[in-house]
């Protein structure tokens, strides 16, 4: 009984898996200013989900093993650890695929790259611990000391990486805790340098033209391959009006505020991608592309835990 | 050549290659589940055969006092 | 344990550490050559640097890049040393692990603020580093020591007992210290460049919150890397 | 210390098993000695009663009166000496009493380190570096370091390999002294050492 149950469910997940990549490409509509690159966040957004989550479960089989020693824990650690890395290679490849049609560059040290690098380097210093020790107990108790000090600094790197950016690419910034997204504020008289992802930004000038404000600022992209003064205006409303894009990218800076007298502006980056989610068909896609890339993950590591666990088992004596 | 990279039809053969690879490793994981499976089982199975090791242990108490 | 045997045992381990280097100067002589080394090559190597207004973060960076690599070659030492001896398993047996962890610590936290004088000292000599607020700058440098520290004395005993230690201390400290190597060259940035205290705080903040942290949760951990 | 017993103790590097199912009680002012060809688990055993290492399953339980001691209390009452324990180079062996005494919190006056060398035979060497000590010299300091708390479990890892006859004479001395205050363990493979067992473990070793 428990075995048909099994074999029906990944059979489903065969079929919804296909059915997602179906849909993807011909059910999502297009997005204007995306073409038809737009359909990766399908696979690319999910996957990222995926890969925090298992990363989650890693540390905490970690703190289980820790007090239990026992050698399912630890597989299991290790399993979800793999799971993870897998995943997050597959989003930062997708990620950066899509960065590079759409905003024109493949790194930007946007934010959640950032992160996602950082949890890439820690994942491959973990498994490079468990290769250079011996000892399988040791091995195991190092293995999941790291994963669980690593853990402690992730939210460090949340609050610290908004500061490295004070603007992300990404839509939704509600999803990353502790950005602010708001963009950058230069002073005249003040801090007149500000960095928006990797750009360096400088306030050159701030004035008032007819009934529109703008401002002059010098932006020079990373390694100096251009620098250029870039001339956001934004109306009497409020709104930002004209929105001059970066030199060699296909993202665009805006004016989020400005005053003349006191010679201060706010200025940020503004994405192509905003919205995608609005349109109901997609969102519908991408709920089903979440759930079916979760339980995907779920079988990958079940099967990757009981290889391990059961290859432990014969490499040493450990009760059952 | 040209048919291929045409706008209509690109997409269908992306979407093509996208699932003949997911078929791809759709079948492979589920013979490697199948595998673990089996694997598990023999192992259980020769640990449940094989009798915990007969202690070669020789304890010898000298001393009355000692026990 | 009673706070007061805590202690005692710390002050032991610590002045134990002491002793030895003051005997042997392995840990000073091999660091202060690298740190000599790496700030003199940084020197001759970028020649003078035109005055712009990225020069205090490129002076920021250098000098943290000096202080984190010198920090690698030195750091793990009180743990190696142990190993290499095989004087671990009498330290085991006798002293309690949260005095050998603390007393570690401060030997590595001292020996990384000599080096940290040094090296600033140098680069200011050498690079040509302008200090314009002194007084931000030093408690930079002291909090982002205390993170570096924190962050790494753990790791240091966890590679004791490894395989390539060198190599595998630098790649598991690596991304442990992102967070804080980051908002201290920021921070050192600032204080460079003249910026005051206000400013100033908020990656000091950081820094103090992150040494917390690190060290808390390596106080909690400490025992299961020490236990045999 | 009243006794320790050892609970279907075993001991495995990976898929090799030393020892399997020891189950063992030693009480106070008895002597167990443990003996064995190389690689059949002597000093691991010892490691595992003072608590350097784990066992693969089993316990080991300290007694005091009829109540169990908690492992970290028991540490304190257990003194350890083997021919790989090392104390430090560069300090010298007055220095590495003293260290080890502070480090477990108790103030011992100079004079009794003294006496303690001397009871060892390492009178008037106390002030010399051990990095300047031949190996029968350092073995005694191992004895300086176990006995250095007054522990009333001490184990003692092949006590006289290194030694001379009167390196043999401590060893008696030591142990007949340890009859009157706790238990003994001893690993050797000395047939001298061997009288003195009131409980005789032989591991045979597997393959």
């Amino acid at each position: 009984m428990g075995e048909r149950l099994a074999m029906t469910a990944k059979i489903s997940l065969g079929l919804a898996m296909s059915g997602i990549i179906y849909a993807m490409f011909l059910v999502v509509p297009q997005y204007v200013g995306l073409g038809e690159a737009g359909r990766i966040i399908i696979v690319h957004v999910p996957t990222a989900w995926v890969t925090s989550a298992a990363f989650a479960v890693s540390a905490v089989f970690s703190i289980l093993y820790l007090r239990s020693r026992s050698g399912l824990h630890d597989a299991s650690a290790v399993a979800a650890a793999e799971v993870g890395t897998l995943f997050c290679l597959f989003a930062t490849v997708t990620g950066a695929i899509f960065a590079q049609v759409v905003w024109g560059t493949f790194w930007n040290w946007d934010p959640r790259e950032t992160s996602i690098l950082v949890l890439l380097l820690i994942y491959a210093a973990y498994f490079a611990l468990r290769s250079s020790v011996d000892d399988v107990p040791r091995k195991r108790r190092l293995a999941a000391v790291y994963n669980i000090f690593a853990c402690v600094t992730m939210p460090f790197l949340m609050f610290v990486a908004p500061r490295i950016a004070d603007s992300t690419l990404h839509p939704n910034c509600a999803f990353l805790q502790g950005s602010k997204c708001e963009g950058i504020s230069l002073d005249l008289n003040g801090a007149k340098i500000g960095q928006l992802g990797d750009v360096v930004v400088e306030l050159k000038a701030v004035q008032k033209q007819g009934d529109m404000t703008s401002a002059t600022v010098e932006v020079r992209m990373p390694g100096l391959t251009d620098t250029a003064d870039l001339i956001p205006t934004f109306d009497n409303a409020g709104q930002p009006a004209d929105r001059p894009e970066f030199p060699g990218q296909s993202f665009r800076m805006i004016l989020i505020e400005a005053d003349v007298p006191a010679g201060t502006a706010r200025v940020n980056i503004q994405a192509p991608g905003t919205g995608l989610l609005s349109n109901q068909r997609t969102l519908w896609v991408f709920m089903a592309s979440n759930l079916t890339f979760g339980f995907l993950a779920l079988w990958l590591y079940r099967i990757r835990a009981t290889i391990l666990h059961v290859t432990s088992l014969v490499q040493t004596t450990e009760a059952l | 050549m040209q048919v291929v990279l045409d706008a209509g039809v690109a997409i269908y053969i992306a979407m093509s290659v996208a699932l003949v690879v997911w078929l791809g490793v759709f079948v492979y994981l589920l013979r490697i589940d199948a595998e673990a499976k089996e694997l598990k089982r023999l192992v259980l199975a020769a640990r449940l055969q094989s009798p915990t090791l007969s202690s070669e242990v020789q304890v010898e108490y000298r001393t009355p006092s000692a026990n | 344990m009673s706070k007061s045997l805590l202690w005692r045992a710390t002050k032991a381990v610590f002045v134990r550490e002491l002793r030895s280097e003051f005997r042997s100067r392995q840990a000073l002589n091999a660091v202060a050559l690298f740190a000599v080394c790496s700030i003199v090559a940084v020197s001759l190597g970028l020649g003078p640097l035109n005055r712009s207004a990225e020069l205090p973060l490129v002076h920021a960076a250098l000098l943290w890049i000096v202080l984190l690599f010198a920090a690698f070659t030195a750091l793990a030492r009180v743990f190696v040393v142990e190993e290499e001896q095989r004087t671990a398993a009498a330290l085991r047996l006798a002293a309690p692990p949260h005095a050998v962890y603390l007393g570690k610590l401060l030997f590595n936290l001292l020996l990384l603020c000599a080096l940290t004088v040094l090296v600033a000292v140098l680069a200011i000599v050498l690079l040509r580093m302008q200090v314009r607020s002194p007084g931000p700058f030093v408690v930079l440098l002291v909090t982002g020591a205390l993170g570096l520290v924190a962050g790494t004395t753990l790791i240091a005993a966890m590679i004791a007992r490894a395989a390539s230690r060198g190599a595998l201390f630098a790649v598991l400290s690596f991304p442990i210290l992102i967070p804080m190597l980051v908002t201290a060259v920021r921070g050192t940035a600032l204080a460079l460049s003249g910026t005051g205290w206000d400013r100033c705080m908020a990656p000091i903040q950081t820094l103090i919150a992150y040494a917390v942290a690190m060290f808390v949760t390596s106080l909690f951990l400490f025992a299961y890397v020490w236990e045999d | 210390m009243d006794a320790i017993e050892l609970t279907q103790i075993s001991i495995d590097y990976g898929a090799r098993s030393v020892m399997a199912n020891l189950t063992v009680r030693l009480n106070r002012g008895n002597v167990m000695v443990v003996t064995g060809q190389n690689g059949s688990g002597k000093s691991s055993l010892l490691r595992v009663v003072c608590g350097l290492q784990r066992p693969s399953a089993g316990q080991v339980r300290f007694i005091a009166g009829d109540q169990a001691v908690a492992p970290a209390e028991a540490r304190q009452q257990i003194g350890w000496m083997a021919p790989d324990l090392m104390l430090y180079r560069e300090l010298t062996g007055l220095e590495n009493l003293r260290f080890f005494a502070d480090v477990r919190g108790l103030g011992i006056p100079d004079a009794e380190l003294n006496a303690l060398l001397e009871r060892v035979g390492l009178y008037g060497r106390g002030a010399d570096v051990v990095a300047t000590y031949s190996s029968g010299m350092t073995h005694r300091l191992r004895y300086a370091y176990a006995l250095l708390h007054r522990p009333t479990v001490l184990l003692l890892d092949e006590p006289s390999v290194m030694l001379d006859q009167r390196g043999h004479e401590l060893l008696e001395a030591v142990v007949a002294q340890q009859r009157m205050i706790g238990l003994t363990i001893i690993a050797t493979n000395d047939p001298r050492e061997q009288r003195f067992a009131d409980v005789l473990i032989r591991l045979e070793g597997s393959a």
